[in-house]
């Protein structure tokens, strides 16, 4: 039988993100995962600032954009309210583990009910491409100009593992966007997610290496190329903590 | 005072095009101002900023009634062609469709700035053929001022690189123009 | 018959009273019973939810999630701690969500003191987040008038889609008084709160129209000017001196006016109930021989003075103002007393 | 099984002409109405797998179940 | 040869030249080249050291740090990453540590955008955090006048032990115009500044005693009052009518009193560049006759326009105070002619 | 020969501490390190809001108080601009780890050149016993009146433990003042930590278990035990990371 | 209106006897308020509270002149011993030594509280005794009303525990006090 | 070996008391100006073992080499 392949149709609206930016194919395998789900008119995203806040320009979901970093304690709270809804934090690597790093870490410690999306563009997109935590080693960005020196900034952050193996969380997981294979999977780990949230378990993250041609100063073909050459063998993909399972 | 907008689609040069204007007048002695807008809509969205150069004080240095608009996509001309000075003018590349455009107290010069890039091999220098085109409309400054005064800001940038191609690209927006006149 | 009930435990059963149903916080002194209380007690009540968060920021950030889905959500804090939450608040400005936020205010710039003053009232007036937003500032001047403060906020909140703060100094959440609790209410959620189903659509980040949205902003405000201005006055018609505080400052300088009176001194009295919206109306009952106005504070430059001198030349009033600013603590009446005098023989000079 | 093409939400990143397996996708020669050359499929050769569906990050593809081309 | 420069990277590289040598800081919009450009420029220079931080409040705190050893240490930021840093802003004051923080400021509440404005006035000028401390408060209307402010920053903020505040529209940073760059100052390390001997001992938390120290903050605050009041003021004394602007909205109000004059009339205009202190003595010049003070502005309800009708009760200016808040963006001069000439036919009210 | 044991010069004053109150012990024992690697007038202490502040009252050494959570931030400041002193950022458990997470993750993460002493009461002792992150499973507070529930507040937080394993951190350890055995292993991390700051190594954290007799309502002896019997086994003692070693 | 201080050190139940007044003025009808000093040194240092009651309402519920001030310990005495308003009362407990003290304006009442605590076996409740003392100096309420205040608190707080101990502390403070006067 | 103990520091925590391996330290009668019944040493058993130096969180005591008791 032949499948209707349609973007949701709450998310069905031309995109200001950049030509050959991720963002988009994530937040379309998000809703797609809800539609699945039942639950696309069952669902509050809280919406991070940065790229991300791009997908929500004529979203057609209940969205409350937050203060930088601070998504995923907006989420608790309206999970705490309305735990039948299912609570999606959707938000950036800079907004997630660099600004938000309390937040986000207290959220996955409480094991709050609640999903994050991560998008790992190793870099501030919005801003004009500034280091982040998650920027790779000897990466040029507008603030290390002559690349990354972990030395003095530190190592690129790992936040599944991290939370996967210090807290007791319902699921954690990396996915990429590079290939028609890996969006499959990762749709998996997405749905994987919702499930876990929507069963009660706790606390899910999935968070998605995407390409950012504009910052990385590539092409969108090139940009693919980089996640899978350069950043995959440092970010590996899969899932870090299974449902009802142990770290991985 | 002159105001000038530069509007195309983020990549096309118009912020380039609109500091080679500013920093050439600052360079012959006026004053000049150069102000991009930047905003929510930029990723993929459309570029633009305003030049103003006079031998006064400027004092706004935003948008307020351009003398000249140079626009490299539609959506350009039809944002900002409205607000142009009557008798200004416009240059459009030729990828615009300038027949759309419906005011006819300022003139609009279509320049196939693209063509002339290409055929001088310099596919990124549309922006600077029709800067040279906008050089002569203006007559505040010889070729030869513009020439010089873009390879020494470029030149101070480090970007040497394509000193020669963006010289001839001004010069044949300079004299496209002429002879459109 | 009234109880003795310390300000900060009588607040967190009003608030239960009122109908919140959601408290996330961060402890701080002298606000720290009121979560304390309501720790427990939200746990009895049917859909209380309580948590204790890892701090201020993250506190009101859930608190803007709970709001936005139509709970009667609060949290309390004190300076630093309200210091933390100024960006959170402009959002909720900005989110047009109504919630309530109690400071009892503590003494001091820096790491601050934990003495009772009115140091914030610049900082709660005007939104000390970026922006301009203005939210509900409350003053209460007896645990009584606390308790019925905090119904009262979540009605002008919601009625006008905003913040509501409760500003009270520290030591009005320390110290007992009789009060009678107010009754029960049965709130229903906010109909403006998410349920998932997209029924209550909020617009995004980047599909704002400011111009709009700021000439909106400017009506709501000109209309709570016009309709919320609230305070209690006393003989200022035909006074000689005009004195104004608020909350325990103003309570202890209602003391001295009511000694000085009795001394034979024809001074009045103002007490701003409303910090924001200013209650400037009560300036229409100052008559134009008045000699000056005379401002009672706890903190240490004059802070209130400042509207009121602002909102004098509004009126045309043209006496001096003079600023009594008593650092921290609440105001000794026998030391008010004493700086009237100074005043009255130009031993002290206006400042404005 | 049709395939609807949102042409002006293209931003010919391309990313559709790489993952084809049939290699039958190509740009358009005019540009959308913000400013990109837009896909075109040699529907001859699709033999639509999807793919093209997956990697598109703007939305451009709809495969519409019955019908033909 | 003054060059275009842009008006962020010129302040980075008179930081550089003012002696900065210490720089923490996250991104914001429209302020973000300021730390980009510092991000290589500060590894050219001897001891200078760039750290970009995960958020502004571990920034402001390594800048106290910084600071606390005598380093001349900066900040960058706009609205949301400002509010963030009020709490440390007021440990700032109260430690008297000399920082210079350049706010490049944006439109709007909450998650705000990124429109350039003066929508931050109140809070700049008040301290948004608790307490009640002051900072000094520069507003820039050229580029020049902004880099060449960065040293004068940390001259008075060094002086007074204080912060310094460069409140500049978001379009100030992000336009290019010619630029003469100052000198590069020898500057040696604070005498203040601590290097574990022991030598600057800095009082304990629970040691202070907070009444000598407001008196001591209270002198010192009078003080720069009388001092350090900066302003440009043209044909203020026989005006009609009065403008005030300060920054982007100054310059272009400059331009529409121009205008006015070459068109017949008789205005005159004040553009603060301290808006703490608030510079009162250009009030000095008003004359009796002045029929109104028009105060432009970028914010939604009016800012600096309270602090004009304070101080104008204060010096007894009686004459009606018109308020023109563009809201965003710089005001467009024949904007401000339409609404001059609606003042003067009555179709615009005064505000106080 | 007879050695002098005597609390150093800075820190000998009568201190604000409770009865019973484990800081004292480690304040000194951080003061004695000093005095005995020769920094004891080389030294900058960041000290944060709660009962740490009260350390601080007549002691004669740098110090600054820093905003509730942020010591560590400015701790780095300081060392960024003054790399020849040691700089120690002395913190309780909440201001360290709740407020201060973001900061003290941060700081561990780009592996900071200062050494982070954390008091580990389990509790926020100076606003009156609330929880903490680190409050045990079932520990009565003000704010757990029946009882820490970790399904909804989390399990107790371990910080060394974590930047050991998931940081490039100096050195990591957690000891104890209930017993002179333990008293005297503290003493040998503390001076660890120091050493690994002055070497250059990066950064150093020691979490100390101590007696709050307060705020756990127990007599100062009773804390004791509560420490040997309930915390330890749950906190454990030792080097999580040794220095130019590996995670433990 | 009356001001009584209730001051010692923390944990000897100085703002619980406050309470004990100031809920009792509550209970038959005055206005009272109670307020505590809290603050930074709270750590093992001292601890007190004041008490405001009187048929009208009080405008400042701090410490300005007190009538009465219960010191269980010296510092408190020295302390707070010079606000006391002319011809007010002191009452320390035995373990103070009121000798040191100079004003001859206040009468000062030593009260062995601690002896009469420990004698019926209450160790904790010298406080209690002291407040009972204070009860008969005030002289509003009777004693019986006292206790049975003191016993409706105590329950409403759900300490029951000592109520019998409590009220023979009272009922002995009460009448030494008696004796004493 | 000489242990000097600055009495109105000492809380009357007991972890000397507890740790003391002689058991020869004892709380003084009478109160100490913070209200506390400070320690004595029973000087004849103590061996200067420094147990109650190390656990004393309030710096009560001091060993000053030389001299006696
Ligand atoms: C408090 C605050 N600080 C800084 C900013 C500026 N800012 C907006 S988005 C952003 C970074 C976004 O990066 P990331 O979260 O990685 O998302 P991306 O844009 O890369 O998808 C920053 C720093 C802000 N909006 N608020
Ligand atoms: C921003 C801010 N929020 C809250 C407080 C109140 N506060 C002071 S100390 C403290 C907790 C201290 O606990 P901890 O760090 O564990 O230290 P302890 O007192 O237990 O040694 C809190 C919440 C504050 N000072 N500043
Ligand atoms: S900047 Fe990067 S992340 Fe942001 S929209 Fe563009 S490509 Fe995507
Ligand atoms: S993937 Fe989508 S946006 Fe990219 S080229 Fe193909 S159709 Fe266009
Ligand atoms: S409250 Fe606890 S941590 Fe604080 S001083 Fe007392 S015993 Fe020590
Ligand atoms: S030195 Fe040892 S034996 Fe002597 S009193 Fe101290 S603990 Fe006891």
């Amino acid at each position: 039988m032949e499948k209707e392949r349609k973007v949701p149709h709450f998310v069905d609206n031309p995109s200001n993100f950049c030509p050959g930016c991720g963002h988009g194919i994530v937040s379309r395998l998000v809703a797609e995962c809800l539609e699945e789900l039942g639950q696309d008119r069952n669902v509050i995203y809280t919406i991070g600032i940065g790229c991300s806040s791009n997908m929500s320009a004529g979203m057609k979901a209940d969205r409350l954009h937050c203060c930088h970093g601070r998504a995923s304690a907006v989420a608790s709270g309206m999970k705490r309210v309305n735990p039948q809804n299912v609570i999606i934090s959707y938000q950036g690597d800079g907004d997630a583990y660099s600004i938000g790093m309390g937040e986000s870490m207290g959220t996955a410690y409480r094991n709050e009910k609640i999903t994050m999306i991560t998008i790992n563009n190793t870099n501030y997109g919005m801003t004009g491409g500034q280091m982040s935590a998650t920027t790779m080693p000897g990466q040029k960005t507008t603030t290390t100009v002559y690349g990354r020196d972990c030395s003095v900034t530190g190592n690129p952050f790992k936040f599944p593992e991290l939370v996967a193996s210090q807290f007791d969380v319902a699921y954690a997981a990396r996915g990429s966007v590079d290939s028609v294979g890996n969006i499959n999977r990762l749709k998996g780990y997405i749905k994987d997610a919702l499930e876990a949230q929507i069963a009660g378990e706790g606390y899910s993250v999935v968070e998605v290496l995407i390409p950012c041609p504009t910052n990385w100063g590539m092409t969108p073909l090139e940009s693919l190329d980089h996640i899978r050459n350069n950043i995959i063998p440092y970010y590996t993909l899969g899932v870090k903590k299974a449902r009802g399972g142990k770290s991985v | 005072m002159k105001e000038l907008v530069f509007a195309g689609f983020g990549g096309q040069g118009v912020l380039t095009s609109g500091l080679i204007v500013s920093d050439m007048a600052v360079r012959y002695g006026a004053n000049a101002t150069w102000i991009p807008s930047y905003g929510s809509a930029m990723r993929g969205g459309t570029a633009n900023c305003t030049v103003k150069y006079g031998t006064r004080f400027i004092h706004n240095p935003s948008q307020e009634k351009p003398d000249v608009l140079m626009a490299m996509n539609q959506l350009s001309l039809l944002a900002f062609g409205k607000l142009v000075k009557e008798n200004g003018a416009i240059f459009v590349s030729e990828m615009v469709d300038a027949s759309v455009f419906e005011r006819t107290d300022v003139k609009v010069y279509t320049i196939p700035c693209h063509e002339i890039a290409d055929e001088i091999g310099h596919a990124k220098g549309a922006n600077i053929v029709l800067t040279g085109a906008i050089l002569h409309y203006l007559g505040d400054h010889t070729l030869e001022e513009g020439l010089s005064s873009m390879d020494i800001m470029f030149g101070k940038k480090g970007k040497t690189k394509y000193a020669q191609l963006n010289e001839m690209a001004m010069r044949r927006g300079y004299e496209y123009f002429e002879k459109l006149k | 018959m009234a109880e003795m009930m310390k300000g900060n435990v009588a607040i967190g059963e009003a608030a239960i009273r009122a109908g919140v149903r959601f408290y996330a916080g961060y402890p701080i002194t002298p606000s720290s019973e009121i979560m304390e209380y309501l720790s427990w007690r939200l746990g009895e009540v049917d859909d209380g939810v309580f948590v204790q968060l890892e701090n201020e920021i993250a506190s009101i950030n859930m608190v803007v999630g709970a709001a936005s889905c139509g709970v009667r959500a609060m949290t309390a804090s004190s300076g630093n701690g309200i210091s933390l939450m100024q960006e959170a608040m402009s959002v909720l400005a900005d989110e047009n969500l109504p919630v309530v936020i109690i400071t009892m205010v503590r003494y001091g710039n820096g790491l601050a003191t934990l003495y009772s003053s009115q140091t914030d009232y610049l900082r709660e007036t005007r939104g000390g987040g970026h922006g301009d937003y203005r939210c509900f500032v409350l003053c209460p001047y007896t645990v009584q008038e606390a308790v019925d403060m905090v119904a009262l906020a979540y009605e002008l909140a919601e009625k006008y889609k905003m913040v509501s703060i409760i500003m009270a100094e520290g030591a009005l959440g320390q110290m007992m008084e009789p009060v009678d609790l107010p009754a029960f209410l049965d709130v229903k959620r906010g109909e403006w709160g998410f349920d998932g189903t997209y029924t209550n659509a909020k617009l995004g980040y980047f599909d704002r129209n400011s111009m709009t949205e700021a000439e909106e902003l400017r009506e709501r405000y000109d209309l709570i000017k016009e309709n919320e201005q609230r305070w209690d006055s006393t003989d200022v018609a035909d006074a000689d001196y005009v004195f104004m505080g608020f909350g325990l400052a103003g309570r202890s300088c209602l003391g001295a006016v009511e000694d000085l009176q009795a001394e034979g001194h024809k001074v009045g009295f103002i007490r701003p109930i409303t910090a924001w919206p200013f209650p400037e109306k009560a300036f229409a009952e100052i008559g134009s021989n008045t000699k000056g106005v005379i401002v009672v504070e706890t903190n240490a430059m004059g802070q209130m003075v400042e509207d009121v001198a602002m909102y004098m030349k509004k009126h045309g009033l043209q006496m001096p103002v003079y600023s009594l600013p008593y650092v921290y603590g609440v105001p000794v009446i026998q030391d008010i007393k004493d700086d009237f005098k100074k005043i009255v023989n130009n031993e002290l000079k206006e400042v404005f | 099984m049709r395939i609807e093409i949102k042409k002006d939400r293209c931003k010919e990143c391309g990313f559709c002409v790489a993952s084809c397996p049939k290699k039958c996708i190509s740009f358009a020669p005019k540009i959308n109405k913000i400013g990109y050359h837009p896909v075109v499929i040699d529907m001859e050769q699709c033999i639509k797998c999807g793919s093209c569906y997956t990697v598109c990050p703007d939305g451009v593809y709809h495969f519409i179940p019955g019908g033909d081309q």
